[in-house]
């Protein structure tokens, strides 16, 4: 039953793989990295089931932490950039 | 009583993975960015939830359980927080959802 | 099943590899370098390596995207130029590829249990470390102490590029266009991941020291734990404005903790020496030889970890002060 | 089993290609550094392949029972060179840093030109 | 001090390794050069002793936190390694004393402490190559060597120091990680890291593929981190726009100690357990050698800037360190690791003097140093023994390694001619670029005089002429680096029948 999820998380990782290179915008593309990352969180945590080791559900929650600031340090590049963009757009004038 | 259980994380895990999957079509055939992200971030908090859930009725009562509800927990808080961040961050920027796209075409990159 | 597995994942790795070559958009190819990151993880999670995949996805997916973000952020994110020399780059690319795919054909098989790496070095490790150090985790073991020499001089390798970036970058900031208040204030504005970053921030520094002591059990150790705790900083950072973290773990205590980590490596060594073993004995350290190794490997990894997070902390404030 | 090993290997090959062709023919500073990153997860690749064992388990003891363990030697290795991976990254992206203020670009050709100039 | 005397291979690396980072603690900051050289200066002490110990008792071993041997990493120091460890502390002692004033004009005094910690991190680093007989900790100790080189690199003054780094970096790290494959592949089919254990266990899988092409990356690796010819771009600038006593650091013994760890493995890993590899190296690599030898001389001739032109002859004299080694025989490697020391005293004498040049100097193109002799005759007097080191003129250490090689050249008999022939050319080629810049800086007077009462400090001075005088010692009693290099050989190639 476990491989009935993992397939569906793996095709579901291809399908957010193909999201993030046609984009067509940015955002498109740190949603399905987004997305990639939760779903690594949860194959890893299925095939910690599969392998019979759960102790190694530790990496699941250390994706999903890593993922989640990884996420947050992109709109932090956003904010900058549109702040500098807009000095720039100001020391123009 | 434990195949109960066991029926029980068996329909949980089907549906968990049935949910993944959909959200994955969903964020590949949407049209726009907004859409896409509901396809994507409603199912990735269903997913989790069933996905998880199924597999800590298989584990039972151990330590297991106490880890998967804590990533659990940690995927239900940060994934809406990131949609909610990634959303308002694109409309600031000006990516104009679907409904207004017919005047401006797709926005900018 | 799991081999099918395997073989999707490297698939979608080879699709990001090459897209990554071939957008000339450089914050997408950052964002596609997380997800080769993470696949490779998975990969490496699937081949029994899990130390490994929580290293790669600490590091490679949240670190190396972080500084290469804030080197974007510095730099451009346009590729202008078109690759040169193309055929001559293709030529040479094509040689190596092809001697290396002339050495797989005499290469064992794939998990053959009596390939020469498995038969040779690693069963002594597996089979000792039960007698010698008496921790479950053998790759903690190999990595602590029958190679600690090793980790030592990685743990400067961390240091070097630490004092190297803060050489290039510290000091004599750059100028920029954008107010300081403006650009200092990161994301408070954003309630909703401000209240719920600040009230992950706890847990997640609990989680890395539960990786860093948890190392001689389970997958983790100082590196990872290193990056963990960087990492929590950083979203510290990010969400409170540079400053704010600044003011709560300031740059002397930053350098403090770059320098200290390496050195309290080193002087587990020196105790060795002086104790009258060789330089990374740390059986001399107790009167039981195990309890003195298990002693020996529990500072040095905690001096790695002090001193990964000190140096990423460090390089992560080099280039987010140069912003403003 | 075997079919996946042949593909581990070849998959090294490629993407050590891959990220070795970015390194030379791409000339934007930051591009190369990205490919150096590839270039070496390909080398973390071909280590891990080579340690797993056929129905192996992660070198860490369970609490109980003894099992097959994949060999602990290359992981360790790799941590090493994943952690060395990451410094190099970290002072190339300073370099960059420091060129894009002295000069103005991250292009190669571009920095040549006002070198020359 | 007796029970010390064991460790000392390991506190040659661990001493400067560890002194970095109090360096970069201390409080104030002027303390950072006097406690980076007082370091050195030790560095060089432990060396000494070891070169001692090696000619008394032969090699030793030693055992890092006391696991045998291919399970734990050993460090071992024998006569090559004792060699190279006197050349890389002696260069660092000589720049460091030698290059305070250069050192304090050309970096700020708020980031010397992080450059002193990462010179002394480039030392640790080439020490812990040299004394390793573990394939991946020479691999680590490689990127702390390298990484600690780009940041002292990058110190120079000019901007052109940072592409130039960069594309040092690049290359490096392309060297490094073909390095790990080769080692990657090796340990797949031998199952050890340790050399010595590498090199009984090849044996049975000798001539097998991955085997050979393990041969192929590690000989590019190291090439390209040595800067064989063709591999070499990345030096000149490098060189050139870096520090001034970096540059006389790094030229006398980062590029070596990579061409040690190809020696190492091409003589003593692979020598004999492959098929027809002598024949192989020699093939390949003599006339890559060669045409290094050549063209870097030929470049020199007619490069304007004298840091650039003193860069590209190191190109052509690693190609005598090739050279010899291609030769594979006994004569020929004494040959090449003899003129490993010796070019590194010439090189850095050289670029001390250049250094000191540039004290009162405007700039370092031929053009800017005309008629300075005069005003520094010393200086001079100091650079025109190096140079003459450098071309291999009798009575200078360097003649002692051309003669060798020639000799050795001379024992295939009509063979050999060629090759004497080309030491000979390019001899004379090394006069000719050495001649341009005694002219400059001799023979043509400045158009205007500056009023400039600065001079370069005496200690420069001093040492520089400590290194000339070195190579006239070693030209005159030449025992200790050719007894040393001699058991090198014999133990490289000890094991051919």
């Amino acid at each position: 039953m476990y491989y009935v999820v993992t397939i569906a998380t793996l095709v579901t990782m291809g399908l957010a793989l193909v999201r993030a290179l046609l984009g067509p915008s940015v955002y498109d593309r740190v949603l399905a990295v987004n997305m990639l990352g939760t779903k690594t969180v949860l194959l890893l945590s299925v095939i910690a089931f599969l392998y019979g080791r759960p102790d190694f559900l530790d990496l699941a929650l250390a994706y999903a932490l890593i993922n989640f600031i990884g996420v947050l340090a992109v709109l932090e590049f956003f904010r900058s950039r549109a702040l500098r963009r807009n000095a720039e757009r100001g020391a123009r004038q | 009583m434990s195949a109960l259980l066991d029926t029980l994380s068996w329909v949980l895990l089907t549906l968990g993975g049935l949910s993944v999957l959909i959200g994955g079509i969903g964020a590949l055939r949407m049209p726009d960015l907004y859409t896409r992200m509901h396809a994507a971030s409603v199912t990735d908090s269903l997913g989790a939830i069933l996905v998880l859930g199924g597999i800590m009725l298989q584990a039972g009562w151990s330590l297991a359980t106490i880890k998967l509800f804590a990533i659990l927990l940690f995927l239900l808080l940060t994934s809406p927080t990131s949609s909610y961040a990634l959303a308002s961050a694109a409309l600031l920027a000006g990516q104009r959802p679907f409904a207004d796209a017919s005047q401006d075409g797709e926005g900018p990159e | 099943m799991i081999v099918m597995f395997g073989i999707f994942l490297l698939t979608l790795l080879v699709i990001t590899a090459i897209a990554i070559v071939r957008t000339d958009n450089l914050f997408v190819a950052v964002m596609l370098m997380g997800i080769a990151s993470l696949l490779i993880a998975a990969n490496f999670f699937l081949l029994d390596a899990a130390d490994v995949a929580l290293t790669e996805a600490a590091v490679g997916a949240g670190i190396s995207t972080v500084l290469f973000l804030g080197a974007l952020a510095l730099t451009s994110e346009r590729e202008r130029a078109k690759s040169w020399n193309r055929l001559l780059s293709f030529i040479v690319v094509a040689a190596a590829a092809l001697i290396l795919i002339y050495a797989t054909f005499d290469k064992p098989r794939f998990g053959d249990p009596e390939a020469p790496v498995q038969v040779h070095v690693a069963p002594w490790y597996l089979e000792k470390t039960p007698e010698y150090i008496d921790i479950p985790n053998v790759v903690t073991a190999v990595l602590g102490s029958f190679r600690g020499y090793d980790t030592l001089g990685e743990v400067f390798v961390v240091f070097t590029a630490g004092i190297g970036v803060l050489f290039l970058l510290g000091g004599g900031k750059a100028g920029g266009a954008v107010p300081e208040e403006e650009i200092d204030e990161g994301l408070r504005h954003h309630l909703i991941p401000r209240v719920v970053g600040r009230v992950l921030i706890p847990f997640i520094l609990l989680f890395g020291l539960y990786v860093q002591f948890h190392g001689e059990y389970g997958p983790g150790g100082g590196f990872q734990a290193g990056a963990i705790i960087a990492a929590a900083i950083i979203l510290f950072a990010l969400l409170e404005g540079e400053n704010r973290a600044l003011s709560v773990l300031p740059e002397r205590v930053l350098l403090g903790l770059m320098a200290c980590g390496p050195l309290l490596y080193g002087a587990v060594g020196l105790a060795g020496i002086i104790f009258g073993g060789n330089f990374l004995d740390y059986s001399v350290l107790s009167s039981n030889p195990v309890k003195g190794q298990q002693l020996g490997i529990l500072l040095i990894e905690a001096g790695v970890g002090i001193s990964v997070t000190g140096v990423l902390l460090g390089i992560f404030h080099a280039f987010a002060a140069r912003d403003s | 089993m075997e079919l996946l090993g042949i593909y581990n290997y070849w998959v090294f090959a490629v993407l050590l290609m891959t990220g070795f062709y970015a390194v030379v023919a791409k000339r934007n500073l930051v591009k190369k550094l990205l490919g150096l990153s590839l270039f070496q997860s390909a080398v973390f690749l071909l280590y891990i392949t080579m340690g797993k064992v056929e129905g192996g388990t992660a070198p860490i003891f369970p609490e109980a029972g003894a099992a097959v363990f994949s060999n602990p030697l290359p992981q360790v290795l790799i941590l090493t060179a994943i952690v060395v991976g990451i410094s190099t990254t970290a002072l190339g992206l300073g370099i960059v840093v420091r060129v894009k203020e002295e000069y103005g670009s991250i292009e190669e050709h571009k920095i040549q030109e006002i070198d020359e100039r | 001090m007796n029970a010390l005397a064991q460790h000392l291979p390991a506190l040659q690396v661990v001493v400067p390794m560890l002194a970095a980072p109090v360096v970069v603690l201390l409080r104030p900051r002027g303390l950072a050069w006097a406690a980076a050289t007082a370091t050195s200066v030790l560095a060089f002490a432990i060396s000494v002793q070891l070169v001692q110990a090696v000619l008394e008792g032969g090699p030793t071993s030693y055992l890092m936190g006391s696991w045998p041997a291919p399970y734990g990493i050993e460090l071992r120091v024998d006569a090559l390694s004792a060699l190279l460890l006197l050349a890389v502390t002696g260069a660092s002692v000589l720049a460091l004393v030698g290059g305070r004033d250069s050192l304090d004009s050309q970096i700020d005094v708020g980031r010397q402490p992080y450059f002193y910690a990462a010179w002394l991190l480039a030392l640790a680093g080439l020490c812990g190559i040299v004394v390793a007989a573990d394939a991946f900790n020479i691999f680590v100790f490689m990127e702390i060597s390298s990484l600690a080189s780009y940041v002292v690199v990058a110190g120079g003054p000019d901007r052109r120091a940072l592409p130039a780094v960069f594309k040092y970096l690049i290359m490096g790290t392309i060297g490094a990680t073909f390095y790990l494959i080769g080692i990657g592949l090796i340990y797949m089919m031998t199952g050890t890291l340790n050399l010595a254990d590498m090199e009984f266990r090849i044996h049975a899988v000798a001539d097998q593929r991955p085997i050979l092409a393990a041969a192929g990356f590690i000989t590019v690796g190291l090439a390209l981190k040595a800067a064989i010819f063709p591999l070499h771009v990345w030096l000149p600038n490098a060189y050139t726009y870096a520090p001034h006593m970096v540059t006389a650091f790094l030229a006398a013994c980062s590029t070596k100690v990579s061409l040690y760890v190809l020696l190492r493995f091409d003589f003593f890993v692979f020598q004999d357990n492959l098929t027809g590899h002598a024949f192989q190296f020699a093939a390949y690599l003599m006339p890559l050698a060669i045409l290094g030898i050549l063209v870097g001389s030929a470049v020199a001739m007619f490069e304007k800037n004298v840091k650039r032109l003193l860069a590209f002859s190191s190109v052509a004299q690693i190609g005598y360190m090739m050279l010899g080694a291609s030769l594979v025989t006994v004569a020929g490697l004494t040959a090449g690791i003899v003129h490993i020391f010796n070019h590194a005293l010439a090189k850095g004498a050289l670029f001390l003097a250049v250094a000191s040049f540039a004290t009162i100097a405007a700039g370092l193109r031929l053009d800017d140093l005309k008629g300075i002799a005069r005003r520094m005759p010393w200086t001079f007097g100091a650079f025109v023994v190096a140079g003459l080191s450098l071309i291999g003129i009798p009575g200078t250490a360097g003649f002692v390694s051309k003669w060798y090689l020639i000799s050795a050249a001379m024992e295939f008999g009509a063979a050999g001619l060629p090759l004497v022939f080309i030491i000979l050319v390019s001899s004379l080629m090394a006069v000719v670029y050495i001649w341009r810049i005694v002219e400059a800086t001799c023979f043509t007077k400045a158009e205007d005089e500056p009023a400039s009462g600065a001079s370069a400090s005496p200690v420069l001075v001093a040492v520089l002429w400590l290194a000339a005088a070195a190579n006239i010692y070693f030209g005159l009693a030449p025992a200790l680096p050719l007894t040393l290099a001699g058991d090198a050989a014999t133990e490289l190639l000890g094991h051919l029948p």
